[in-house]
């Protein structure tokens, strides 16, 4: 029994969250350093999980097995192939930016009872969101995912519910009652996909018997287990629904907007970046290995939703006079992609959503939270509130470009090599749908370039005279990741090399075989 | 040796890096930086074509594999580059005129504290644009072919501060992307068909595809050129772009970037040969915008501005050459090539002009400036010579090839393109004669501006002269040191082959009649301009000239139709999703609520009334039960 | 006499005081009500008795009388508290408690 | 004289008695029943003979021995495998000993000792005349507000007696879920309602309320248990006799009913489906199953909250235990006529109490309503007729038993000058003011959600998957829904003590003494524990699925 490396990286942050929310009162700071040690440590781990992880391996590595609730059939089964290492490594290597950036975030405004302790509570709370999301990229038993999948709800909700954006036009009651409601409409969402998604897993246990993700997905393959065609389409759609609402899938986005507008900008990068990706991940692991038939007979229905959600995200984003809400709209549109280039079924399109998981991870990161240094100086998170930031806050206005431009994928950065990966992949097989997708990178360019002009060029808006240029710590959160879209952009292989296998797998699983081009088959 | 080639793209790289997140520590040495490292690379690249004019025909193209960027099952991208006398071509006109225009841009933007960017911009371009014509395959090109938009964004918008020119800038990308919308196309229709996109494989496989995609591909191509190069109908841009530095007007909107597209359409010469309706509509867009930029430059009284229009229909020219197949490619990019020489000397002088009149770009407020800038006056003087063809100077060689080979088209076709190419011909001369009357003779009509401080016109420093000076030269040998004995064709047939094409009425007539209409064009200007002095504020002018001078409406088309009509849907969308997307959850929950009201009302706290529905329940129940054993 | 008339007889009267529980009032003839419909219960038991010829229905109509006694001294006791707070026995005067 | 003749006396000369054998009784067997309601009777002696100044002490004493030793019977039963192998009848057919009983007695013990802590708790009501002063009225009998009852509470009076009839309660409680035939039902059914209808009057604080939800609790159980016992008569009738095994028998037909003419005059059937209806309707009455759940509301709301605690706990527990019993062991011969009902049945009860409870603002009707919820969900597992059914109600009931008397003791903390705040106004903001004793309580609430990680989970898909493996797999489908319905009012709870401000009127949450604590500490910690590692207590649950019979 070598030692758990998967268990470890998971329960690091966990322990770490306890022990950050148990420091006293007083001790503020404190919980702040070590909630940050403790994400760094799960970085370093998680490094060590990418380093022990042998591409051309087997399918899942770094394994664990043991009995768990035997009634259920529920086993604690760890394992991951090359899209969970990418995933978790994103997640490892987001949190202590999340947490650096949210520095001041959460220190109390006024000094309430000393039992209350918001800041120990945030930070504990995005460690605990860590450990959840990793363990449930990790988790090879469907009822082990799906519990964390469910459990990570809770502290999101507490983040988004709890923790809001200072910079709120209006009241402060209309900002709280804006707040609880963001986070009661997050939570009603993903809780009534995740009770969907229940009755789903139930109903898989009721065919299959037990959750063990390789035993079924073994089983469907050799035959010895096979779904009567209707069950396995309900059951697909049961987990489909939970995991597009979670994505979030056009219609059911709007919790996203809200979530994102409302809750801080290091809390709104932990939900598009890391928590979402859980619901496409999801897709790409179980949807299409425990109902491969029926994804491919729910293929078109769902592109077709994709496309809208590039479409129609984008064009909203060009609506909103709020910074944080376009973000989220350019998400939704994000989202898009990954969705359609996972169910394109084509190497290049699940390769591309995979990349596309993580650089979507940093660039949004990356402008999401220079976003929210912006908000933060001036205090308001209308786009008309700003104007020639960059005469007084050059490098704070370089960033944000940058970010700006990862963020409508400009080649050369990460998403860029995504992007066209997936579209590549979806033109191969759909070419109608690939090419109205296109137009998505079109209104890319008109949402973030019209942020950009809007807030940092132009005449110097009085109240943005002051503003100050990105401070070290922010700078130190911003470099890193600027760099990281640039390196992903130029070099991404080793990135795609660790990917590719695991995309493989998936093919075969759903027993598809990219097309082959023109020429050859005219051969 | 071929090594080399990396190190192209790599110096001006190097040095935007090194601006760019240099730091105020740098603002003292900056522009000496940049400069340096262009002309660097103008080294690197001459040296490389010395060793090419050592090798035999041939051989002469080599390659350079760096590394693989995005290895995925069964799609190849590697970050490759091909330098053969195409990419030569270009290489040494960008990194020449690169070169000299950083030379040209430390004086024009002594004044302006944010000198080090505009360098570093100035090299992120040059880098992007060697990558652009280096590439070894149709992804890396379009990352070149961005990169090249994303620095034409920068520079456009150098100046933030002025809404014009953001907005200007946020415009150029935008058009821009909707060409790059074609190039991807075009990849994607490629990797489906070839299952690669490597210049090589692709070009070679033409035979074994059916025309139709052929002609898709071609169509997406020429989208894709008719955005970078302002082809109608995505040439609204140019314009506006003026709104840049004069440096920047005159290295990407008129030497350099803006012949992308002709390089796009030359390099994929196998495809467009392939697939003649798709030579076509580019003969046809060509031919269209050559004419359209001319209407525009004769009604534009800013100078830069009617120089942009000029910009436009010379590129229609080279689009037109490129349409045409292997009789025009050479000419296009010869033409290209002159073009870059003397438009970047006329836009230098324009700035230099500028420079003298507290940035006036207004042609009504000059007049008489010959004597006060004498310099400038020669060489844009030359350069105007030239761009009209006048014999003996470039334009006149490659232009003359050019219409030459529109008739050479032959039947109704060439007929048409070759009239319309003369006629453009004509139209050049006289706007370009109209520009050189309006700044350097007549009287002069600058007054005080509202400042009350008097424009002193004066020549510029030599910093900016000297690049001026040189380009003269060019302008003025170049033509002639390709044409005579057709040393340039000799050059690119390797790569592009090329077909002598043959006109229905023979190569002198043609000549003689550019020649004459030409005539025609710069007498028609003097008498409107030459002999009589011109008004300082525009006269109204013919519904022509009004629409000319509005870019022929194209804007008003696109901020009614497409601004607008945006505008609108997208407004209607976010109410859409506010209301009915959201209104259908909350109107679920508050349906929700609504039946839990209605429903305790029942618990109304008598307890008789809770006993009547237990009786009720227990009836109920016993029914039910019977009922289960009946049926 | 067939003894299942005995039978029709105590449905009527757990009908009756079926009926006398919904629509009486007065917490102490509610309560007589269900007194009167145990004693309905009591009679099919003596009756069910009768006709199965075991003793089992009888023995149980005693316990019921006993339970009925419980119910009586608890009832009371809970009625007559009620009364002395609200100086009311009536069910629906006690209806702080709804919705 | 010859004792004959003597005897002969007052004889008539019949002919001989034949001798009744004594009853044996397996004391053994029924020795958690025996001492539970030896202990109550203890009680009672000590109300007449104890000084009152250390009667609270002794009837603590008592009470939390007599439920340890109890529990410990009961213990030791299952040890020497009176669960599962040596499962059997004892008292003469009147009381089964098997895995179901033991299990459900075993879990009403627990619940009964924490509901003693509960009772007990005398620290949170501030001092009255250097008395401390529990959550049960000075004297009873005296009328609220008058003269007496401030003579009492000066004289510091306090209800002891409580003790002795939450005993006999937990009697009764004890034998329904073993009751192997119609009478002992009965007869238990009515020692465990009527303590209850008392412990609901002697609220200290809000006595109006509190007389009134006795009396409507007295009232609609008189009248339910008229019903069953009716419906008793009726199944009498039907297969004459109330042993649970004959009935059985008579309903598979295995055994021809003692008067077929009387069955034949009957018209066969009707007897036994109205009077198992009318039966199972008594039984659906104390689980509170809609449209028989009216009286939960007003009677959680106005009893004692402690009182609420257990009896929503333990009646449940008690009363599903009965429903399984007789589905299972009497009915499975009607299967195809009650499960259709039944379902109809659960189906109203998971909407109907999930969504009347969005509009709650008292937070004890709002776990009232949730609880008519539960108990839809259970009766989901019940309907699955399944072993596995049967395990994972008994689980369920574990499980729910537990987060429902932890949630009421922290309610019982929660007070402001007119005690207990139970408006929901009143807890804005309480996890500012007191994290620990708000996060507590979010952890209850969102077991009762059904959130992974807590008991409630587990509960929930124990009783799901049972359903869906019984073919009942639109129950799951409802069952999820109204789960989510549900989780709205939840979450608006946790909204409202988290996410809004603090009123600067709002209430105090009181320091309690070690006694509610550790109700509240136990709650927690069983929470958590079948959260995360509910396997022992499943393979318990599993063991225990089986009825003799």
């Amino acid at each position: 029994m070598s030692f758990p490396l998967l268990t470890a990286t998971a329960a690091l942050p966990a322990i770490g969250a306890i022990a950050t929310a148990a420091v006293p009162a007083a001790r503020r700071t404190a919980a702040k350093w070590l909630a940050l040690l403790v994400s760094l440590a799960t970085l370093a781990l998680a490094v060590v999980v990418l380093v022990r992880f042998d591409p051309d391996g087997d399918r899942y590595q770094l394994t664990e097995s043991h009995s768990w609730i035997k009634d259920f059939g529920v086993r604690y089964e760890l394992g991951v192939d090359g899209i969970a290492v990418a995933l978790i490594a994103l997640t490892a290597l987001l949190i202590p930016f999340v947490i650096l950036a949210g520095w001041h975030d959460a220190d109390p405004l006024e000094t309430r009872s000393s039992r209350w302790r918001p800041t120990q509570g945030f930070f504990a709370l995005i460690l605990a969101v860590e450990a959840m999301v990793i363990i449930s990229f990790e988790a090879t038993d469907v009822f082990l995912f799906y519990i964390f999948f469910e459990a990570m709800l809770i502290p999101m909700y507490f983040l988004i519910g709890g923790f809001g954006d200072r910079a709120h036009a209006g009241s402060d009651e209309h900002a709280a009652a804006q707040r609880s409601y963001a986070a009661v409409k997050f939570l009603l969402y993903n809780l009534a996909g995740g009770l969907i998604m229940l009755a789903a897993v139930i109903g898989l246990y009721v065919v299959a018997g037990n959750f063990s993700l390789q035993e079924i997905a073994a089983a469907r393959a050799d035959g010895s287990l096979d779904m009567a065609t209707n069950t396995e389409r309900w059951l697909f759609l049961g987990f489909f629904f939970a995991f597009a609402v979670k994505a979030p899938l056009w219609p059911l986005h709007t919790w996203l907007p809200n979530a994102m507008g409302e809750s801080t900008a290091p809390v709104a990068v932990l939900i598009t970046a890391v928590v979402d990706k859980v619901g496409t991940f999801a897709m790409l692991r179980f949807c299409l290995q425990l109902f491969p038939e029926a994804s491919e007979w729910a293929t078109p229905a769902i592109l077709v939703l994709a496309l809208i959600s590039i479409i129609y995200g984008a064009l909203l984003a060009v609506g909103q006079r709020d910074i944080k809400r376009l973000v989220a709209y350019a998400s939704i549109s994000h989202f898009g992609f990954i969705i359609m280039g996972i169910f394109a079924m084509t190497s290049q399109g699940q390769s591309g959503a995979t990349l596309y998981m993580v650089n979507h991870g940093i660039s949004t990161a990356a402008l999401m939270l220079v976003a929210g240094f912006l908000i933060s100086r001036r205090g308001s998170r209308l786009i008309a509130d700003y104007g020639g930031v960059q005469k007084v806050a050059p490098v704070l206005a370089g960033t944000f470009l940058v970010g700006s431009l990862a963020t409508l994928s400009l080649p050369g950065l990460a998403p860029f090599v995504s992007e066209f990966l997936v579209l590549v992949g979806t033109f191969a097989r759909y070419p109608v749908i690939g090419i109205i997708a296109t137009f998505g990178i079109v209104l890319a360019a008109l949402y973030t370039l019209v942020l950009y002009q809007r807030t940092m060029t132009g005449p110097v808006k009085p109240e943005v005279s002051a503003m100050p240029d990105l401070k070290v710590r922010e700078l130190v959160v911003v470099a890193p990741l600027i760099a990281l879209l640039i390196v992903l952009g130029v070099y991404p292989k080793p990135l795609t090399d660790i990917v590719n296998p695991a995309v493989e797998q998936t093919m075969s699983d759903v027993q598809k075989t990219d097309p082959k081009p023109d020429v050859e088959a005219a051969k | 040796m071929d090594n080399l080639i990396a190190l192209l793209v790599a110096a001006p790289l190097l040095g935007a890096a090194v601006l760019l997140c240099g730091g105020r520590r740098l603002d003292a040495v900056g522009h000496w930086i940049g400069t340096v490292l262009a002309a660097a690379s103008f080294v690197i690249g001459a040296v490389l074509f010395a060793d090419m004019l050592g090798k035999d025909a041939e051989h002469r193209a080599v390659g350079q594999h760096l590394f693989s960027w995005i290895p995925v099952e069964g799609f190849q991208a590697d970050v490759a580059f091909q330098l053969d006398q195409l990419s030569m071509t270009f290489v040494l006109l960008i990194t020449g005129v690169g070169s000299l225009i950083h030379v040209y841009s430390i004086g024009y933007m002594e004044h302006d504290e944010r000198r080090r960017r505009f360098f570093g911009y100035l090299n992120l371009f040059l880098a992007a644009m060697l990558l652009l014509v280096l590439a070894d395959n149709y992804l890396l090109l379009y990352v070149g072919w961005e990169g090249v938009g994303l620095a034409s964004y920068l520079l456009i918008g150098f100046w933030q501060h002025k809404p014009s020119a953001a907005t200007a800038a946020k415009k150029a990308f935008l058009v821009n992307r909707v060409g790059d919308l074609g190039l991807s196309i075009a990849i994607m229709l490629m990797f489906t068909t070839f299952g690669t996109f490597a210049f090589g494989p692709v070009l070679e496989a033409t035979g074994e595809t059916g025309e139709g995609t052929l002609t898709a591909i071609g169509l997406m191509l020429l989208l894709a050129a008719c955005g970078k190069s302002a082809q109608v109908p995505l040439q609204s841009w140019l314009g506006d772009a003026m709104e840049g530095p004069t440096p920047v007007s005159a290295l990407i909107h008129a030497a350099t970037m803006v012949t992308a597209g002709v390089y796009l359409i030359v390099r994929s010469g196998e495809i467009f040969n392939a697939a003649p309706d798709a030579q076509l509509v580019t003969t046809v867009v060509g031919a269209v915008t050559l004419l359209f930029g001319a209407i525009v430059g004769c009604a534009k009284d800013d100078i830069k501005k009617a120089l942009a229009g000029s910009t436009m229909s010379q590129i229609g020219y080279m689009i037109l050459a490129a349409g045409l197949g292997p009789i025009g490619y050479v000419f296009a990019i010869m033409h290209l090539v002159t073009h870059g020489f003397f438009k970047a000397g006329l836009f230098l002088g324009a700035g230099s002009v500028m420079h003298g009149m507290n940035d006036e770009v207004d042609m009504r407020r000059y007049g008489g400036l010959r004597k006060y800038m004498p310099v400038t006056f020669v060489t844009f003087g030359l350069g105007y010579l030239a761009i009209i063809g006048f014999p003996g100077l470039s334009g006149f060689f490659s232009k003359d090839k050019i219409i030459e080979a529109a008739f050479a088209k032959g039947g109704t076709e060439g007929w048409i393109l070759g009239s319309v190419a003369l006629l453009g011909a004509a139209v050049t001369a006289f706007y370009m004669t109209r520009v050189m009357l309006m700044t350097f003779f007549g009287e002069k009509r600058w007054q005080p501006d509202e400042r009350g401080n008097e424009p002193h016109p004066h020549e510029s420093p030599k910093s900016m002269t000297i690049p001026m000076v040189v380009l003269a030269f060019g302008s003025v040998f170049a033509g002639g040191f390709f044409g005579v004995g057709d040393r340039f064709v000799h050059w690119l047939e390797p790569v592009t082959e090329h077909t002598h094409g043959h006109p229905p009425i023979g190569a002198t007539a043609v000549t003689l009649s550019t020649v004459t209409v030409m005539v025609v064009g710069v007498g028609l200007a003097y008498l409107l301009y030459g002999r009589r002095p011109v008004p300082a504020v525009a006269p109204r002018g013919s519904l022509l000239t009004r629409a000319a001078r509005r870019d022929l409406l194209q804007d008003d088309f696109n901020h009614v139709v497409l601004v607008r009509g945006g505008e609108h849907l997208t407004r209607s969308l976010v109410y859409v999703d506010h209301t009915l997307v959201d209104g259908v959850v909350n109107g679920t929950a508050a349906s929700m609520g609504g039946l839990s009201g209605r429903l305790r009302k029942l618990q109304n706290g008598y307890a008789r009334s809770y006993a009547v529905s237990m009786f009720g329940g227990a009836a109920l129940l016993i029914a039910a039960t019977l009922l289960m054993r009946a049926v | 006499m067939n003894p299942v008339n005995y039978l029709y007889l105590a449905a009527l009267l757990f009908t009756i005081g079926a009926t006398g529980v919904l629509i009486r009032r007065n917490a102490i003839v509610v309560f007589m009500c269900v007194e009167l419909m145990l004693n309905a219960c009591n009679l099919a038991f003596v009756a069910f008795s009768r006709m199965h010829g075991n003793l089992d229905g009888q023995i149980i109509a005693f316990f019921t009388m006993v339970v009925a006694a419980a119910e009586v001294v608890v009832g009371l006791a809970i009625i007559v508290s009620l009364f002395r707070s609200r100086h009311s026995a009536s069910v629906d005067d006690a209806s702080l408690m709804k919705l | 004289m010859s004792a004959t003749a003597v005897h002969s006396l007052w004889t008539t000369a019949a002919d001989p008695i034949q001798k009744i054998d004594a009853p044996n009784i397996e004391y053994g067997q029924l020795s958690p029943v025996l001492i539970v309601i030896g202990a109550a009777v203890v009680g009672i002696l000590v109300e007449a003979f104890v000084p009152r100044k250390s009667r609270y002490h002794v009837q603590l004493f008592v009470s939390v021995v007599a439920l340890a030793a109890a529990f410990a019977a009961v213990v030791g039963l299952a040890a020497s495998g009176y669960g599962t192998t040596k499962a059997g009848i004892a008292a003469m057919g009147a009381v089964a000993v098997d895995g179901p009983a033991l299990f459900l007695q075993g879990t009403i013990l627990l619940a009964g000792v924490l509901g003693v802590f509960t009772f007990a708790e005398r620290r949170l009501d501030p001092v009255a005349h250097g008395n401390r002063v529990d959550s049960f009225a000075a004297q009873a009998a005296s009328v609220p507000g008058s003269d007496s009852e401030k003579a009492a509470v000066r004289a510091g009076f306090t209800t002891t007696e409580v003790f002795p009839l939450l005993l006999f309660a937990i009697g009764g409680m004890l034998v329904f879920p073993a009751a192997n035939d119609l009478l002992t039902l009965f007869i238990a059914l009515e020692v465990f309602s009527l303590p209850l209808y008392l412990l609901c009057a002697v609220a200290r604080r809000k006595r109006l309320m509190s007389q009134e939800a006795a009396v409507k609790y007295f009232l609609l159980g008189a009248f339910a248990s008229a019903f069953t016992l009716f419906g008793i008569a009726l199944l009498y009738g039907y297969a004459g006799s109330v042993s649970y095994a004959t009935v059985a028998q008579v309903v598979d037909g295995t055994v021809e009913t003692v008067n077929p003419a009387l069955a034949g005059t009957m018209g066969n059937d009707a007897l036994l489906l109205i009077g198992a209806a009318m039966v199972v309707m008594g039984l659906l009455f104390k689980v509170g199953a809609v449209p028989f759940h009216m009286w939960t509301p007003d009677v959680y709301q106005g009893a004692p909250t402690p009182v609420t605690g257990f009896m929503a706990a333990a009646t449940k527990v008690a009363a599903f235990g009965a429903l399984l019993r007789l589905l299972y062991v009497v009915l499975p011969g009607l299967r195809w006529d009650w499960r259709p009902v039944m379902m109809g049945v659960a189906v109203v009860t998971m909407l109907g109490g999930a969504i009347v409870a969005i509009t709650q603002t008292d937070i004890k009707r709002l776990l009232a309503y949730s609880s008519i919820a539960h108990a839809g969900f259970i009766l989901a597992g019940v309907i699955a007729t399944t072993p596995d059914g049967v395990s994972s109600v008994l689980f369920y009931l574990a499980a729910y038993s537990f987060v429902t008397i932890g949630a009421f003791a922290v309610v019982t903390l929660v007070r402001d000058a007119g005690g207990e705040a139970t408006h929901l106004s009143k807890w804005a903001g309480l996890g500012r003011r007191s994290p620990l004793v708000a996060a507590v309580f979010a952890v209850f609430l969102l077991a009762f959600a059904g959130i992974p990680l807590t008991s409630g989970f587990a509960g929930k898909f124990a009783v799901f998957k049972a359903a869906a493996e019984g073919g009942a797999s639109a129950l799951v489908v409802v069952g999820v829904v109204s789960s989510a319905i549900a989780a709205f009012f939840y979450i608006r709870v946790i909204v409202l003590m988290f996410f809004s401000e603090p009123r600067p009127e709002g209430p105090t949450v009181a320091v309690p003494s070690p006694l509610t604590m550790t109700a509240i500490a136990v709650g927690v910690a069983v929470t958590l524990v079948l959260g995360v590692a509910p396997q022992y207590f499943l393979d318990l649950a599993g063991q225990a699925g089986v009825f003799v019979r």
